[in-house]
């Protein structure tokens, strides 16, 4: 279990390993929101290529950083979920407010040329 | 065989994973398909965090409670806590409520939409007992012994 | 932070798998070595099965309770069945000693030497509690963190 | 979880995958032993690859086949114990009265010339 943070150019890139609830939902606020302050970012790239699990605890803590960076214009890019994942996510909306991407390379790409 | 499980343990984050693992653990027992025993857990997690995050308002030191009857066609799995009680249970089951600012009020969505069954019962005071239970389509579950 | 869980269930073979799920569960969460969750897991399984098989002759209505205490340098779990009893229990203990013929007598065997303690607490004709302890070696505990 | 039973020649071939508990070791005795009565197997491979978990239970019940062929000549050769099983293995004895193989086909092999 555990989060990866590095950077691509700006982008903030977590990628996130484990079950996503709340206790993974913690850490990725207290890893991820000193990073957005400090360093500005506006494009954070989340890779859920790792995480097996996700409930409502987990969609909050990505929600809560969508809306953090909104104020700042900011955006959330989700690559690599994996079915039951995806599944929860969609089910939840998030496909209307983030892009979904089958890599994060793909990720990186659209980032760049936005 | 019927068989009934119950669990006991403290308010700390790391044991919702734990409650995961059992309610997995008794479904794969059963003929339900992977995605039914994923919508289990999901529904779980989201009873225990609530009593963790809601009933003790995350302190570590409550008790809370999970108990799981297995038949041959459903499980069902009820959670409880001794914590504070929810006031008004029609306002807190609907999508988007919630007392806590950061969430996101989808618990009991989750729990309705991925259940067959949910019960909520609470006294503001004394603790909250959600009850849930998911049956076997029997359809799948034919389809799964015929691949045996 | 301590963490204490307390699971109840009944006789049924397919328990014990839950048994040791558990037990591996918490010992992830310290600093045990791979190995010693294994040993934890056979000691465990031990206990459980000792109490389905002689405690309650495989009927499977009896109650089981396993109870573990984590604490920060060791794991604590206690099994209880409320079956037969063990009428002596030195003897029961020693190597290749078994009531039926069928099983090899290491139960106990593997209990003592995977486990840093184990006790025995029998009354004939109303049950059994074994307790198993189990320490973290804090040089392999060391050397895991710094691994990290 | 499971057995698969297959024949080499004259030789049983039982792979078990899962956790060899009480519960397959029942398992394994119901499958076993028929077959041991009905073709009068004289040599008995058991490949352990699949297994992640064992007890004395699962001893048992291999010592229990061991016994029984003994009485008629035959027996029993391990194939592919993974090391935690291996292990409990070792620490009961059973290398002193029956060969380890880190292959199957290695174990087949020696059946063949014995
Ligand atoms: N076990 C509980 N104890 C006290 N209050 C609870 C409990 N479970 C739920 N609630 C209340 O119901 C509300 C809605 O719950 P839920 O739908 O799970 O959303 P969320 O957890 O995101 O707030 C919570 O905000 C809380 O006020
Ligand atoms: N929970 C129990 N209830 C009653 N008798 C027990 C229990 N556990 C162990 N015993 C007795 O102790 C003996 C030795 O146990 P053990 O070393 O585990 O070997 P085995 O299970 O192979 O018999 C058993 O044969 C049984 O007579």
């Amino acid at each position: 279990m555990g989060l990866e943070k590095k950077y691509d150019r700006d982008t903030l890139v977590i990628k996130v390993t484990g079950e996503l609830d709340l206790v993974v939902a913690d850490e990725f606020r207290r890893v991820v929101d000193p990073e957005l302050e400090r360093r500005q970012v506006k494009n954070l790239v989340i890779n859920l290529n790792g995480v097996s699990f996700i409930d409502s605890s987990g969609l909050g803590v990505i929600l809560g950083r969508y809306k953090k960076l909104l104020q700042t214009g900011g955006k959330i890019w989700i690559a690599e979920p994996r079915p039951p994942v995806r599944k929860i996510l969609e089910l939840s909306g998030f496909p209307r407010i983030m892009p979904f991407f089958d890599s994060e390379k793909q990720a990186l790409e659209a980032v760049r040329e936005a | 065989m019927d068989n009934k499980i119950k669990l006991e343990f403290s308010s700390l984050p790391d044991n919702v994973a734990l409650a995961r693992l059992v309610i997995a653990a008794l479904a794969a027992q059963m003929e339900f398909t992977l995605s039914d025993v994923e919508e289990l857990k999901v529904a779980v997690s989201e009873a225990v965090s609530n009593c963790i995050i809601h009933g003790y308002d995350n302190r570590p030191d409550g008790l809370i409670v999970l108990e799981a009857w297995k038949s041959l066609d459903r499980i069902k799995v009820s959670v409880t806590d001794q914590g504070k009680g929810i006031e008004d249970i029609g306002k807190a089951m609907e999508p988007a409520f919630s007392t806590k600012p950061e969430r996101m009020g989808l618990g009991f969505v989750f729990m309705q939409s991925f259940m067959d069954d949910l019960e909520v019962d609470s006294k503001l005071g004394q603790g909250t007992m959600v009850t849930l239970t998911k049956k076997i389509d029997s359809s799948q579950a034919q389809l799964r012994t015929s691949h045996n």
